[in-house]
């Protein structure tokens, strides 16, 4: 504390240097021009800021929660770790070398090693990404969501995995599937990026194709090659404590205000549309899972309705700024339905063990918002395409543009094919040096005390 | 001495307990037990996947009495466990040889 | 992300519009002052979206664990499922109608449907509400509003109620109930609107009567109608899980920040003032009913020092933006004590069985407030109301206005009319249409198994 | 809501006496500062508020659910409802002295009675400490620190201590130690103020030495003195429930951002530089303490990671605003292994019974942090400390002032000399007035029945 | 009647549970206890400090029969629980002397 | 073979567990049990209400021995447990038939 003379470092030297002249020199208004701009970006970088806490919310306690309510109450632990871990790793994996594959330049499918170890990340602002904003502050909103992207797979191979193996596959997906795919889509000259002449123009808003259609097909191909659990599915694998998930799901539909509404990278009346958007997907995700399993079952869950309130988040995420409120309650019902058929029928069908349905809801749940967004994206809301004469292009079928939805469903094969692909030659290259599963004792006794030497639960008196 | 191992329905205990201390049942042990047996259990459902739950929770009172009361608790215990649907338990007699109050040593039916 | 171009719509044209003149013009003096004007904006509506955010967070999760730790091991999924599911059913709701009910102009009693389907309300601020911030802001902090207060009315019928009564009593209420009261506290033109003209002037900065009595009030008639639990009072009831309780009565604390200090709806020195007022309210709330334990029954509870913060922070809510926070002290003490012996002493007397005190806490808690802001509410803190020559009005009793407590006291009075007698009336409706009660063999099963099909915990290994 | 009038009490009278004059005058430019001043003090206030109430998440729920879920089932309230009554007690009593003492004018080891119950406490800033925001929010923010302090020790004496003991201690703890403590760091003419002539200038961001290593020292104190827990070492004494620690450790990690990113007073630059490196400290301090117990003991544990986490997070705090963030990476690594040999190697030669370890964490991270800052604190992050033309000062090492290195070492040992002392004389004093330690009879049954007459958990069914 | 009282792994639970049914054993009630016979426990580390855990969970199940099914019913547990590791378990035997369905009072076998 | 059966107080187990070590002891089953005997329960106030929780914690410790062990056991488990006071515990004796190693299938007081 006491840091004044460093706090307001932009503009406080500029405003006492104007010597009240009767009348304003250019230099004055210059002046007066950079204090504005400090005192906006002060105004936007205080809601990116709480943003990226928001974001980093999610993966904890926020999906450690989640996630950890669901498995077997010997294997919490190990749940809880992928999330926490991720916390960590990928952090220090995204200041060393990720961020800067995504964002620095490069080509069209990865970007270079400029940004390395945070070399030229400063106080300043990067104006090719946020021109409001800290590049410093861009560069931490964006490192929490190469943690929970990881942290979202985890939920395919809970219960089985090796902790080494998980540590080493997440680094090497990072490195192999993250970063290029976040470039791709978002970073400057990408291959599918709407706002930098990308060749496929894709919609992606909050990270639809980045961090859910990757983390949800990552996250089948992990279930398959791992293979099931023991005794799946004829022994009760059931949730040991659904409060905990309850807990954990509302931290991320909290946190996703981050996610969605601090995306907008700015806090005026773009960020405000995002979290309507946000709001209303949730609830009515929640919704329809809980109407539908009603209908079916009897018996509307508590499962059910948080894991549609998720299921509506995902798919509201690669719209949120580019479509009317409103329309946040179809995106969401679309995605609750859609979850609903594909892990409660589909998956029972197929018979693959998606322990925590991290596919079922992130990969079906993103390819619905990615598609829907092709259909209700409107520059009515989001005015940021424009031609060389400044107008606002069209944005979505809805506005008249029925093209964008063969993009946006361009946008999800490449985003799945590099996520499939990818993660099935790192699973292959882990196992082959470190071994994918336990022992199937270590499984039996939990991975808690396998594999960290701990009981998550010491309950007698 | 015989130990009366009654398997009742959990929200019957305090029933249970209150017809113990008319009867004049001074001690009791009580745990949290799961069982089944003519009771067909329930089924859950979780994202879509059935559980058939067969073993239902039910608790378990242990009362070690003198054997000329056995015939008293079990009514005791009976009638106030019972609502006359299945699922209302079970009680089982055994022999009890030796019983020791630990605080003093006594032994016998004067240790109960 | 990489929406540059929409990031700064109102004022990057403007500033860039100005040649650097060595005269300031008329027109860049405007421009000038839209841009100090967007970054105002950007600055509060970052305020009021975190503060939205943490209202949001009050209900789930905060209520849900506060709730959902006080109730028996058999009832805690069904308990959660009220606050996680009004997230849901409130918020589609409050956009479809519920918020054109509150806000659009109308009559005194009730707005209008201008806004239902939130048609016209957008980026751009509605200058009767809020004219710094985006409608779409104020829209969705006031929809976090919709969410908590009948959460906290299903604290009185916990343990009880059908799964389906609950919702559709719920969603009537909304509309019978809630908005109509906004409308006359909050809504232009509304009946007891001191800002807007109210034919009784009252003072609620964050909705003392439209949250918490009229929660207050309808959760005494739920108790009244529905009846006792079975085995009340003579079984033990006790809370299954009390640091999932303590957990969710912080986290209550911290999203009421939001609630009372995003209430200014700007980002400056009134919401200061309302922070510090609702810490102190809480601190001092849990540190009467402590000590007023601790002295009873020799025992200071943390059941009782989480609930006495809970009741602080009710009686803070309609005071917090009109007295010096220093007042908050009185208030938030008088509260602890009088909810005190409602809870622990009246209620015995009486013998209604609201399960989780949701009359004794808020609707009681609401009242002290409601008084007590008519005796410490002063234009010092709050120079909002003036007369036609622009000068500030006194506003209680401290600033010389006595009568502003016979105010209050009618606006406690009309808010608990409506409440009961809708409260009343629906509930006679809806018992009709589906019932109120579970039956006797599922409320001895426990809610969790018989309407949900699910267990809290599976804790076996 | 509807005080719009009071919404911008500064500067819209302003912009409105304008009269758009062809030529700017010196009042009119005057005015234009003023809505720039007023809209980046909303901007930053915007930050603090809400960092002030993730400082506040950081006791309740987040220290409460990490301690609370270390201690015995039979312990969990009584341990939980340390940090809830001092989020109570120690906002009270800041509001009513604490502040006071520890930021009005007084001499170079203690504050003045001028800001007693918070007399001239107001919206206007206090241009000594905060030109740019609420006094009012600068008291409220550091309030939250005056909470976490005391709640940081309370680990120490867990599962053993009198609740009145614990309560009279903190308050007299709060005003011998604490307050004096921090003014003479932050306080104007302070003792270690390197802003404001202190004698020994000291270099400390967010609260090394004030919170962690006071709360550090003065835990191992109560620890000593208080003796060991029946039972230790010998008996099992495990944490009863981890997944609620790994959900505070979350918390603590979210509500950092606040404490350290939030010290910059501001929404600027330096706030995502403290923010970046707040969050390399966490990450890297969780691998380090990771990786040195995998190494070990063969297995990398939970309670390892989420400790070694806290251990980053400590470390990082003095340093977060005065160091590039990519050196958090060595910041939080070198904590991380030096709390471990601590923890897990000293302390079990030495034999005191730190309960959950709040000196091996907080003593030993924020020592290890207080060092660092001297060797990593440069200029070119921080350049609030100015010689009389104006010109920044060099800060640590790195930027060629290796004697700050000594001057942390004296704030260091002026910190622990005064902790250690007042909490040796205070524990005496409350032991011979209300006595330290509860019957072992109390202990065998729990502090949650003998102290609170409360059980945690009632899971039966 | 005789009482049957098997103390197994509980990820055998399953299998035992289906080996009873196939033996047309109706009833049955199952605990969670802790154990240890000649299994040797694990070890736990919190922050440095080693516990040796040498009470394992272990789940007990206890089946009411009639006498001629002893060895039968035995037969299916320990053949559905066993794995050949230390750890698989215990069988004890004890006789009951009375059995009561509180349902209905029926006595003795009948009540099984 | 007998089995003896020890209700203790919770903080006792460690020591129960010691002598019974020390006796050569090998195998025991431990439950987390409530129950009541002399000792009174106590108060808890939620929120005003009082309830009388008069089932207390206890653990109950099972061991099965050869016959001629029994009065050792019983005093080492015995001896550990007592404090003197109110709630220390009491031990059942009863028979046992039978006893099976799951792991291998030795029978009797080979299997112990
Ligand atoms: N043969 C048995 N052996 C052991 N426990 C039994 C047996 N039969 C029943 N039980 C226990 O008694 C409980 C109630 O039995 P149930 O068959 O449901 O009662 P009822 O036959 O009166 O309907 C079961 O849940 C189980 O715990
Ligand atoms: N003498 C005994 N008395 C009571 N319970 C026993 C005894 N011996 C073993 N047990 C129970 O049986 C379980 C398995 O015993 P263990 O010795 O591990 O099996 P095994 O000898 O087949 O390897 C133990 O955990 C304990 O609960
Ligand atoms: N007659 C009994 N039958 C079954 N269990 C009993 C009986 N008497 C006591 N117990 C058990 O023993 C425990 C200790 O008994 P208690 O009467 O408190 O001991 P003491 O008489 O030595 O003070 C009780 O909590 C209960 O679990």
């Amino acid at each position: 504390m006491l840091r004044k003379a460093a706090r307001y470092p932009i503009y406080i030297g500029l405003l006492s240097g104007c010597a009240f002249p009767s009348q304003m020199s250019a230099a004055s208004h210059e002046a007066i021009m950079d204090a504005i701009r400090a005192a906006e970006l002060s105004a936007h970088n205080s809601w990116v800021l709480i943003s990226a806490a928001l974001v980093l919310m999610m993966t904890g306690p926020g999906l450690a929660l989640f996630y950890g309510g669901l498995v077997r109450k010997k294997n919490v632990l190990g749940t809880m770790m992928h999330s926490f871990c991720l916390m960590a790793v990928a952090s220090v994996l995204w200041a060393v070398i990720g961020y800067s594959l995504a964002f620095a330049e490069g080509s069209p499918l990865v970007g270079g090693l400029k940004y390395a170890l945070l070399r030229d990340v400063g106080m300043e602002p990067n104006p090719t990404y946020a021109a409001g904003l800290p590049h410093l502050t861009f560069m931490a909103f964006q490192m929490m969501f190469a943690v929970i992207t990881p942290a979202l797979i985890s939920g395919a191979f809970a219960e089985r995995m090796k902790f080494s193996a998980m540590l080493l596959f997440m680094v090497l997906w990072l490195l192999v599937v993250y970063s290029p795919l976040a470039h791709m889509v978002w970073g400057s000259g990408g291959l599918l990026n709407a706002f930098s002449g990308g060749l496929i123009p894709c919609l992606d808003f909050a990270g639809g194709t980045v961090v859910h259609i990757s983390s949800g097909v990552s996250a089948l191909v992990c279930a398959l090659v791992l293979g099931k659990r023991l005794g799946y599915p004829h022994e009760p694998i059931r949730p040991h404590n659904l409060p905990l998930s309850v807990a954990g799901a509302c931290l991320l539909w909290i946190g996703w205000f981050g996610f969605n509404a601090g995306s907008a990278l700015s806090s005026g009346g773009l960020a405000a549309s995002a979290f309507v958007a946000t709001q209303l997907g949730a609830a009515s995700g929640a919704l329809a899972w809980m109407l539908a399993e009603w209908a079916h079952n009897k018996k509307p869950s508590t499962l059910g309705a948080i894991t549609g309130a998720v299921a509506g988040l995902v798919a509201i995420t690669p719209a949120a700024g580019f479509v009317f409120p409103i329309h946040g309650l179809i995106i969401g019902a679309a995605a609750g339905l859609a979850c609903y058929l594909m892990v409660a029928k589909a998956k029972a069908r197929w018979g693959y063990d998606d322990s925590l349905d991290a596919f079922g809801v992130h990969g079906v749940g993103g390819t619905v918002g990615a598609l829907l967004t092709g259909v209700f994206a409107t520059r009515a809301v989001n005015a940021g395409l424009v031609d060389p004469s400044g107008a606002a292009l069209p944005l979505g079928w809805i506005d008249g543009n029925a093209v964008q939805l063969l993009r946006q469903l361009f946008g999800v094969l490449v985003a799945s094919a590099l996520a499939a692909a990818g993660t099935a030659i790192l699973l292959r290259l882990v196992d082959w040096l470190v071994g994918l599963r336990v022992d199937p004792e270590d499984e039996i006794r939990g991975l808690d005390l396998a594999l960290h030497g701990e009981e998550a639960y010491s309950l007698e008196s | 001495m015989k130990k009366i191992e009654a398997i009742i329905q959990p929200f019957k205990l305090e029933e249970v307990k209150q017809a113990l201390a008319a009867a004049g049942v001074g001690g009791m042990t009580v745990t949290e037990v799961r069982g089944h047996g003519r009771q067909k259990g329930h089924t859950e459902i979780y994202r879509g996947r059935e559980y058939v739950i067969d073993l239902i929770a039910k608790v378990k009172v242990e009362v070690v009495i003198p054997d000329d009361r056995v015939d008293e608790v079990i009514d005791a215990i009976a009638s106030a466990a019972r609502t006359g649907r299945i699922g209302d338990g079970k009680i089982f007699v055994t022999d009890v040889i030796e019983a020791v109050r630990i605080r003093n040593n006594e032994r016998g039916q004067a240790a109960l």
